[in-house]
């Protein structure tokens, strides 16, 4: 193997993602209230990253292929928050209609 | 392979259509103009369908009640006609007939990056409208495209099913088309083309498939998550177990308001081309056009909320949907305004595309700006769902793309067919659809004002004079659509060779022969001019029965034009 | 680029370079469209995790937290594999004995193959023991092992919809992933020149590791909501 | 009914003259611009004619383009934004609640609307209305999405299974006017239409009251008492196991996940669907699912019943000790008439 050389970031990223999976379950153990959702979402987050960059050769692929892969990601992003600006905010307007209910009663 | 160019070059009688007459070599052909002309007969074919729905539905809303059609029926129609319309008609119309036929040509490559996979799309493309016919011929699907859970999830009784597949499989097609144009224009572009030369069809060819490959795939998610539970009874969208039907408004408009614009950005494309070339002048305000065709197929994708304003949707996402709504009209405005400019001291020829095209500008224009009222929120309220909205999004849709659609096969045809067609039918059949969509449409404005609901089929008695005018100005806008049939076809067979270049446009699909050969150039163009380079306050050119003819015989020629037909 | 010499340059394209970086564009922009395939369900995922918190919670207590990162790593070392396949084709020279590399590349990609089938024969396992004790969403669903906070309402339902449509379609993609890198196993080790075949697994090799992406994303969302 | 022909649609609520000015507005923009286009079109068609001989030179200039794009990007913003805004306001405001409304309680389902009224009066496919009174519309389907929609008071809601939609307004003009269902439906979606009667307030109590049934608060106080709920909300041997329901209408309530939450009909509603999901603070999580115990109609009485016992102080005795004083409010005058 005249390469084996070149194969060694494939083998350190392997190991990475090992690393980083334990860590995933093992915080999974640890109760962090909403923030594990947001730790396991990070660990994933790296491990794709790492997948992306060394595996699928993202650092040395073109400039349109990466923006792609980001542009995926961005239109996923704009679904996820959009969708969740309105399930976020639908209790909002009944919970301000009501204050102002009392505030009315309460003046006579 | 440069080799077996020249031995093209050698026959100069060869060109794309008589390169093989056999059935086979049609239903085989990898060369992305064939495919073009492939497509151009199908959509054809699925768009007599869907106006023969219309036909039918308009004739039962001659009267206010329910004298023709059964209920079921009339759903069924209706559903039937936006399907059809939606997703075998409009969002292939421009894109994969004129952009298969021209994107390659426009940008000097010898076809599209993934030539096999172009031809596989249109398989696709016919597997899922043939699929989608057969469900209307077993019984039909009365859900409306729209496809509302619980709905469509639970209660319809009809095929809905196999509709949804007859579209997801169509999205593959899509997203396959989309897919190979985005690669080709990155990739395969002529020496000297680069980004800023390209003509504003590419740019809105590139910007459709970007909504094409970035949100049909949730369409297809959002189908195939109601067919699922059909299938298994679950719950994702029925609220009888958990689910919740605003979901799938969610998903299914984060794919159909983009939609909106793979339907329409390709017909702006097709304007931009025909502006300049009968006003001989270049476009004004290349850049901004070009932009703002990015603009709008990005924005498109923020703004799908608008059409859930009444849904029970919180007020909060309402504000933010309808505040990014308003902003998408500017990049359309941006537009207009830069067409209009473009006839400002140009030499103007109301030739049939021309006409085709000026049509486009006015009639998108009233249709962008009542997207601009139901953008506003109080407006929206009342008109949601009736007839406003209907007309709204046909002046969109067929006052815009169809006219655009018309325009640019009037355009291009002398490129397709190396042929010309009758130019005062053309224009007295461009006339026609003006003046019969209007009529048609119109009414429907006022229709909705008053509260008229859409997908209704008995109404009460004061609406009808409305609904007669409508039904009126559609059967004035089918004879539109029927008459071109006839004449295109006939100039086909019959009609005067039109030369190269007819039109004397300066796009490098003109550098072309017309028809053009298989692999389009004999030799690969280079680009060393900008756009539309019109000459300056043009040379005088007058207008005979079919072109445009110069009256100097000194034209600008290319530096590098091809070896045939000039 | 040595393999230049070896592969034919289709229609289109000028030469191999520019074939070549058309593969690989056309596969991430394919990813792209993956990727908001599967958003759609991640959304409803959002959606409903924001809703149903308590199912959610209760619904992950059935699946087993090791299996799931045993499934993990076996993805991750096909991943691994594939990676070691591209380079190997990328980087051999033309005058590499050809018959060691398709030996080597039968072998990466035969063993990835089998990867994947362990990998699925986990998965189905485990849809099995749910579809046993009464899990699998629908009519027959079985909610009476759970806490009455997420059986009435059914809402622990919408847990194992999610889980069965978000992984059914993952292992969809895995049967597709599984016959594409067996057929490039079975091709290779027969082709006189695999090295043809560089720009085809390459883009292979892009939807393999797609797919463990997907699936690191799965694995904490159902497994380990805890 | 009116069944003339006409152009504008009858305005005949408080909240239509706003809405209908905005349509001006849309209307004097749209027009403007659209003859704006349309007339440069004509112009310069005419001017520039191939065949006419005029100055085609000096075209203008790269500064003055740029300038150009900027006007004529930034003015429609312009308008936009003012458009955005108004429209925003006028939507905002109507989706302020009515102080004191009259409660209505709408079931949608394939394909008629089901109404009810304090009163205990039902009927179907027309609603009744006092005109100069706001009316809250609490509305529910029992399948698919239906839509609420009186053209005639610019007014329109969905309304939607398993989740409480409101609606409301204020009639002007006594009258007869259309109500839709705008939200296709099924077959019958075209028949899934009615009338508003809008009638003099006297007139509208009397309509009311032109009822054998009992009043919906007394309904709901007898479905609670069915239903036990009293058995732990009510005050049983001095303890009490889940919230008191005495008062609890329209107040804001602490709840178990630190945030608080409105106690209205579509909070009432969810407590007894799903108990779990917003759970007040402090109590336990033990009352189950009433959700396939109560059917939508029900529902509304059991909500009207807690509403009429909004202003209640004190502890509300459980079933075995029905409370001899009437529960306060002048529709449930004889809720100590009842059995358990």
């Amino acid at each position: 193997m005249s390469h084996s050389a070149e194969l060694k970031p494939l083998f350190y990223n392997f190991a990475a993602l090992m690393v980083l999976l334990a860590i995933t379950i093992g915080m999974s153990y640890v109760d962090l209230g909403a923030f594990n959702l947001f730790v396991a979402l990070l660990i994933a987050g790296i491990k794709t990253f790492l997948v992306a960059l060394i595996f699928m050769n993202l650092r040395s692929t073109s400039n349109v292929s990466r923006l792609a892969a980001v542009g995926g990601l961005l239109w996923l992003g704009f679904a996820l928050i959009l969708t969740a600006a309105d399930y976020h905010s639908r209790g909002w307007n009944e919970a301000q209609a009501h204050d102002l209910i009392e505030v009315e009663q309460a003046r006579p | 392979m440069k080799s077996g160019m020249m031995e093209h070059a050698l026959n100069n009688d060869t060109n794309y259509l008589n390169d093989g007459t056999t059935l086979r070599s049609w239903l085989l052909t990898t060369d992305h103009k064939r495919i073009g002309i492939l497509y151009m007969l199908s959509i054809t074919f699925f768009f007599f369908i869907g106006g023969a729905a219309a036909v039918l539905f308009r004739l039962e809303l001659m009267t206010p009640r329910g004298d023709m059609l059964s209920p079921d029926a009339y759903n069924k129609l209706f559903s039937l006609h936006g399907i059809v319309m939606v997703w075998f008609f409009l969002i292939p119309a421009v894109p994969n007939v004129l952009g298969n036929f021209l994107i390659p040509l426009m940008i000097g490559a010898r076809d599209l990056a993934f030539p096999r996979l172009n031809l596989a799309s249109w398989y696709i493309f016919m597997a899922g409208g043939l699929f989608t016919l057969l469900v209307i011929i077993i019984g039909g699907v009365d859900t409306g495209w729209t496809f509302y859970t619980p709905y469509s999830s639970t209660y319809a009784n009809t095929y809905v099913i196999l509709a949804a597949t007859g579209i997801f499989i169509n999205g593959f097609s899509s997203i396959a088309t989309g897919l190979n144009f985005i690669v080709t224009i990155h990739l395969l572009r002529a020496p000297g083309m680069i980004w800023f030369r390209l003509p504003l069809f590419v740019w809105t060819m590139y910007a459709t498939s970007l909504i094409m490959v970035l949100a049909t795939p949730v369409l297809a998610v959002a189908l195939a998550l109601i067919a699922v539970e059909r299938i298994f009874h679950v719950g994702i969208f029925d609220p009888a177990i958990g689910g919740d039907p605003l979901l799938f408004q969610h998903l299914f408009w984060f794919y159909s308001h983009p939609a909106v614009y793979i339907m329409i950005l390709p017909g702006m494309g097709v304007v931009s081309e025909i502006v300049p070339c009968f006003a001989r002048k270049p476009l004004f305000g290349y850049t901004f056009v070009a932009m703002s065709s990015l603009a709008i197929a990005s924005l498109g994708f923020l703004v799908w909320g608008h059409h859930m304003f009444v849904s029970g949707q919180s007020v909060y996402a309402g504000l933010i949907f309808s505040l990014l709504s308003m902003l998408v009209a500017i990049p359309s405005a941006i537009k207009v305004f830069n067409w209009t400019a473009t006839l400002y001291k140009g030499t103007i020829f109301l030739k049939t595309p021309m006409l085709y095209a000026l049509g486009f500008i006015g009639l998108f224009t009233i249709g962008g700006l009542t997207g601009i009222c139901l953008a506003t929120l109080a407006f929206d309220i009342h008109v949601h769902d009736t007839y406003f909205i209907i007309a709204h999004f046909h002046y969109v849709m067929v006052g815009g793309m169809v006219m655009a659609y018309l325009g640019g096969i009037h355009f291009w045809w002398p490129k397709m067919t190396g042929k010309m067609y009758n130019e005062w039918l053309g224009r007295i059949n461009a006339l026609i659809v003006f003046l019969g969509f209007n009529l048609a449409f119109f009414p429907q404005f006022i229709l909705g004002y008053l509260g008229n609901p859409r997908r209704y089929h008995v109404y009460p008695d004061e609406f009808q004079v409305f609904h007669v005018m409508s039904s009126l100005g559609a059967s004035i806008l089918g004879v539109g659509y029927v008459l071109p049939l006839f004449y295109l076809i006939w100039s086909y067979k019959f009609g005067r060779s039109s030369g190269q270049n007819p039109w004397h446009a300066r796009g490098v699909e003109w550098e072309a022969a017309s028809p053009p050969i298989k692999h389009n150039f004999y030799e690969v163009p280079v680009v060393d001019y900008p756009a539309y380079d019109y000459p300056p306050a043009g040379p005088d050119f007058t207008m005979s029965e079919g072109e445009l003819e110069p009256t100097s015989p000194e034209q600008p020629q290319r530096r590098i034009t091809s070896s045939h037909g000039t | 680029m040595s393999h230049s010499t070896t592969i034919e340059v289709a229609l289109p394209f000028d030469d191999a370079q520019q074939q070549r970086s058309a593969a690989i564009l056309g596969m991430w922009i394919f990813l792209a469209t993956e990727i908001l395939f599967f958003g759609g369900l991640f959304v409803g995922y959002a959606v409903y995790r924001y809703e149903y918190f308590e199912a959610f919670r209760e619904g992950s207590h059935e699946m087993s937290v090791v299996g799931g990162g045993l499934m993990t790593a076996v993805l991750l070392i096909g991943s691994l594999l594939v990676a070691i396949s591209d380079h190997a084709i990328e980087e051999a020279s033309a005058d590499i004995d050809q018959r060691k590399l398709r030996r080597r590349l039968g072998g990466y990609l035969g063993a990835t193959t089998l990867l994947g089938v362990a990998f699925l024969s986990m998965e189905f396992y485990e849809y099995y023991e749910l579809i046993h004790k009464g899990l699998f969403p629908g009519p027959g669903f079985d909610a009476s092992s759970f806490p009455a906070s997420v059986r009435d309402t059914q809402t622990i339902q919408m847990y194992f919809t999610l889980f069965f449509c978000m992984t059914g379609l993952h292992a969809l993609h895995m049967v597709i992933g599984i016959s594409l890198v067996g057929g490039m196993a079975v091709l290779l080790s027969r082709s006189e020149h695999p090295q043809r075949y560089a720009n085809l697994l390459t883009g292979i090799g892009l939807y393999w590791h797609f797919v463990d992406v997907i699936w690191i994303f799965l694995y904490p969302l159902f497994y380990l909501v805890r | 009914m009116i069944d003339e022909f006409q152009i504008l649609p009858e305005a005949a609520s408080r909240g239509a003259y706003a809405i209908d000015l905005i349509a001006w507005a849309l209307l004097a923009i749209s027009t403007f611009f659209s003859l704006l286009i349309m007339f440069a079109i004509l112009v310069f068609i005419i001017r520039y004619w191939h065949r006419r001989q005029v100055p085609r030179e000096s075209r203008i200039s790269g500064k003055r383009k740029l300038a150009l794009e900027i006007v004529w990007s930034t003015i429609p913003l312009g308008i936009l934004l003012v458009m955005f805004f108004w429209g925003a306001v006028v939507y905002v405001e109507a989706h302020q609640p009515p102080v004191d409304p009259i409660e209505v309680n709408v079931v949608g389902k394939q394909w008629m609307w089901k109404v009810a009224h304090e009163s205990g009066r039902g009927e179907i496919n027309s609603l009744h209305l006092p005109a100069g009174r706001p009316v809250r519309l609490t509305m529910i389907s029992q399948d698919v999405i239906h839509s609420f929609f009186i053209p005639a008071f610019r007014n329109k809601q969905d309304v939607l299974p398993r989740r409480y939609t409101t609606l409301w307004f204020e009639a002007t003009e006594p009258g007869r006017y259309h109500l839709f269902c705008a939200e296709y439906c099924g077959t019958s979606h075209a028949e899934m239409v009615g009338e508003v009667v809008v009638q003099e307030p006297e007139e509208y109590t009397r309509w009311a009251a032109a009822t054998e049934k009992e009043p919906l608060a007394q309904r709901g106080r007898r479905l609670v008492d069915r239903l036990g709920c009293l058995q732990c909300h009510g005050l049983v041997d001095g303890f009490q196991t889940g919230p008191p329901l005495n008062g609890l209408y329209g107040k804001t309530v602490p709840l178990e996940n630190g945030t608080t939450a409105t106690a209205d009909a579509p909070y009432l509603r969810r407590s007894i669907i799903d108990p779990q999901a917003d759970r007040r603070a402090g109590y336990e999580s033990v009352m189950p699912s009433y959700e396939d115990k109560i059917e939508p109609d029900q529902m509304f009485e059991i909500i009207a019943y807690l509403r009429s016992i909004k202003d209640a102080t004190g502890p509300l005795a459980g079933p075995d000790t029905i409370p001899e004083e009437s529960p306060g409010n002048s529709n449930s005058e004889s809720a100590n008439g009842e059995g358990g």
